[in-house]
């Protein structure tokens, strides 16, 4: 049971990262919520690509699957990233300025 | 001639554009990110107007005394001026409103650093 | 009848520019704005179906005299099917979307109305403002049109937040503005390289130049401007990166002001989305590029709301996830999912109205938004409670709220696309939805009373619960007959598909 | 030859402006680049959108600018 002991621990984490301030079951239940939902849609998205390429999707999917379980509280570095200070904002749109202008002028040759 | 006029003034227009880009992301000073938000305006507007040059062309109004097939024929393209003009008010007013907010957080803060005026709030 | 269709624009500008200089005025101010409000949907529904050139410069085929009149080498060419001039067009799918922005305007002004004594000009000046942008950008079939119209829908959007006054509101204010100072320019370029292109900006004619191999689909000038017009789209609607700003928007403003703005980011979704399909649907990459970040606002949108504690905050998030909703059934792009998204984007209007005003009202009455701090209100007025609680089970898809039928087409769409990935994520984040929603409900009416809870107001605005009743009827006959919007929506898409 | 000075001022006024340490000089010389925009749209044929620049671009937004400075800080640092 190594991986449900790591998930535990994890969740164990997740509830001191959160809120300092005494906790509900409220908190750690959205936590875990929002934990599994982080990483079930991103495994599912991943699927898509089986359209693609099927081998190419398959190693993805099993990256990305190791990637989310070893780095398991997930819900504490998105809400760091999702923070209200103008800088990090700036910094993602330009990132998907680039991004995206890159995505669609590559990608019609190629889709 | 190195490089035609229409050409030149589509990488100006690049150039401030990256420039803007530039300074709204890693100059912490608040003013001068919306300077540089300005030179983004400016060079949208600047790559609008090149769009419709022509070479050798002539002033898109119709004078007396011209006929109209060689005004059609030399006339460079009058829609992106147009629609500039109206461009070029909007950014102006945007600013303005910008600078106004600057003005009313800076009695709260007596900053002008991004950082410390629009980071993180903790409630 | 076609005379109308710039009456819709019109009369919230005249009534704008009245308002703002009316203000301290309390009692004209208040029936002007009523009336206009309730102009707005009659005559979105009164006026005929159609266009209106402006000027009278219509495309040459439409004026017979003059087509007689020209030489036969003309009447073969496309000239004579270009539009010279700003063109409105008015259909079903217009006149539905319409009629809901005037009701919500309505609604939120009458709550408004409700709770302050003073009615502040200005502030109605905004609204009335934003009205006839957003609903400008729905009728125009002109690119540069919509983008003026695009940011006079930002600027009043700041202004409204501003005129909320809220802890925090000018900065977000502001924030809002130096990501718009990129988002709209950008945009623009994009508008910029498509006219480069194609030497028009009205957007039938953009649409026939590509289709008819009047130019290179492909051409490289053609994807870059899809590219910036794309992200100008992602500002416009609050999808990923924007997604964080919008719903920093969406809690600083006063609720009536969350439920306006959220309307007014839907509908500019909307038309850009219908303009950005209508213009770039051929391309696959248009497909699997919305896809992807709908699938990140869904996930970012649902994992950042479920973590809240504070309910307006909650709330925001939750009304930047279900833009996700949206747009995946614009991702999808087909007829049926298109018909889904549009009829979820209509859902997604009148539900999150209602829990904003809804929660607004707690926040009328308690002052604090913090969950933790809140519980036990069920007993101050059970009807209102089970409203929002119903509120909330037709935004998570619960039967027989209209929620349920949007969604259930989403997913039947997916399915008939071959995407039952993207069948099981809606699933899967609508229970999420459905979750995070319970457990607000839970932790602000059921949970056992704090002994420090005080109240700032003891009476519920009685308005405020007319406003609710009037959003959850809407709710329930759309849920039990949706083929009174989605008719239209599939006629609508009948003409583009 | 002349356009391509005026472009040339226009990108080493716009990187002149961002570099000033005194805020006040750089209200002043962003006026300088929006004035070299209005010259550059006379030259691409644009004679009624240089207009409009020169006052918008040269004038307005200069002055805006300068009056922001005035109410808040004059150094950036």
């Amino acid at each position: 049971m190594a991986f449900y002991d790591l998930l535990l621990d994890s969740l164990k984490e997740v509830k001191g990262k959160i809120k300092k301030d005494p906790l509900t079951s409220d908190n750690v239940s959205g936590a875990t919520a929002g934990e599994l939902t982080v990483i079930s849609v991103t495994l599912l998205a991943a699927l898509l690509l089986t359209r693609v390429n099927l081998l190419i999707s398959m190693v993805i999917v099993l990256i990305l699957a190791v990637a989310l379980v070893t780095n398991l509280p997930l819900i504490p570095k998105v809400i760091k990233e999702e923070n209200n200070s103008l800088d990090t904002m700036l910094f993602y749109v330009i990132l998907t300025l680039g991004i995206v202008v890159c995505l669609i002028y590559w990608g019609v040759g190629y889709v | 001639m190195i490089m035609d006029v229409q050409l030149a003034s589509l990488f100006t227009s690049g150039a401030l554009i990256v420039i803007g880009l530039y300074a709204a992301i890693f100059l912490d000073n608040i003013i001068k990110k919306i300077i540089g938000l300005s030179f983004i305006e400016e060079g949208v507007n600047l790559f609008l107007v090149a769009l419709g040059y022509k070479l050798g062309g002539i002033v898109p109004i119709f004078l007396p005394g011209m006929t109209k097939s060689s005004f059609y024929a030399n006339s460079a393209y009058p829609l992106p001026q147009a629609l500039v003009l109206t461009s070029i008010v909007i950014g102006a007013s945007t600013l303005a409103v910008m600078l106004a907010l600057v003005m009313v957080l800076y009695k709260k803060h007596h900053t002008l650093s991004t950082k410390a005026m629009l980071g993180e709030d903790h409630e | 009848m076609n005379e109308l269709i710039p009456l819709i624009v019109i009369i919230p500008l005249i009534c704008a520019l009245l308002l703002n200089l009316l203000h301290g005025k309390n009692r004209i101010s208040r029936i002007m704005a009523l009336i206009v409000a309730i102009i707005i949907p009659i005559i979105a529904l009164v006026a005929s179906n159609g266009l209106h050139f402006f000027g009278g410069h219509a495309p040459l085929t439409f004026n017979p005299s003059l087509l007689e009149s020209l030489p036969a080498s003309l009447l073969s060419s496309r000239v004579i099917l270009f539009h010279p001039a700003i063109t409105y067009s008015l259909a079903g799918l217009e006149k539905i979307f319409i009629f809901i922005l005037g009701i919500v305007i309505f609604l939120a002004l009458f709550t408004y109305f409700n709770k302050y004594k003073k009615v502040s000009g200005p502030y109605l000046f905004l609204i009335f403002m934003g009205t006839a942008a957003v609903s400008a950008m729905l009728l125009s079939d002109d690119i540069f049109n919509m983008y003026i119209f695009f940011e006079i829908a930002a600027l009043t959007q700041t202004g409204i937040i501003l005129a909320s006054n809220t802890e925090g509101s000018t900065e977000t204010a502001l924030k809002y503005m130096i990501l718009g100072s990129i988002g709209g320019p950008i945009l623009l370029l994009g508008i910029g390289f498509v006219l480069g292109v194609i030497g028009s900006v009205n957007i039938t004619d953009i649409v026939y130049a590509i289709h008819t191999g009047y130019v290179n689909p492909y051409s490289p000038a053609l994807i870059i401007g899809f590219a910036m017009i794309f992200f100008g789209w992602l500002y416009a609607s609050g999808l990923p990166p924007f997604n964080t700003i919008k719903s920093l928007i969406y809690s600083k403003g006063t609720p009536e002001s969350s439920a306006i703005l959220t309307t007014f980011s839907v509908l500019t979704m909307v038309a850009f989305g219908l303009v950005m399909f209508r213009i770039f649907g051929y391309l696959s990459v248009y497909k699997i590029t919305i896809m992807l970040f709908s699938l990140l606002a869904m996930v970012l949108g649902v994992s950042m709301a479920v973590v809240q504690t504070d309910y307006r905050k909650m709330l925001g998030f939750l009304a930047v996830g279900e833009l996700g909703f949206i747009a995946i059934g614009f991702g999808i792009g087909t007829k049926l999912s298109m018909t889904a998204g549009l009829f979820q984007a209509f859902n997604d209007i009148v539900i999150t109205s209602l829990l904003f005003i809804g929660f607004g009202i707690v926040y009328y009455l308690t002052g604090t938004s913090d969950t933790r701090k809140l519980g036990g209100l069920i007993s101050l007025n059970p009807k209102v409670s089970i409203m929002i609680l119903l509120g909330g089970l037709a935004l998570a898809g619960v039967p027989p709220f209209n929620g349920f039928q949007s969604k259930l087409m989403l997913v039947q769409s997916a399915l008939n696309a071959g995407f039952p990935e993207i069948a099981i994520i809606i699933v899967l984040v609508s229970i999420v939805v459905f979750m995070t929603f319970v457990k607000a409900f839970h932790s602000i009416y059921l949970k056992p009373k704090p002994k420090d809870l005080g109240f700032v107001h003891k009476e519920v605005p009685s308005l405020a619960i007319v406003s609710i009743a009037i959003l959850l009827i809407i709710c329930l006959v759309i849920g039990l007959d949706p083929n009174l919007i989605t008719y239209s929506f599939g006629q609508y898409l009948g003409g583009l598909i | 030859m002349i356009e391509y000075v005026i472009m040339v001022i226009i990108v080493l006024g716009a990187i002149i402006t961002l570099m000033q340490k005194d805020l006040l000089k750089a209200a002043v010389v962003s006026g300088i680049t929006g004035l070299c925009v209005a010259f550059l749209y006379e030259i691409l044929l644009a004679p009624d959108v240089a207009l409009t620049q020169a006052i918008v671009g040269a004038a307005i937004v200069p002055a805006f600018i300068a009056l922001a400075v005035k109410k808040t800080k004059r150094t950036d640092d």
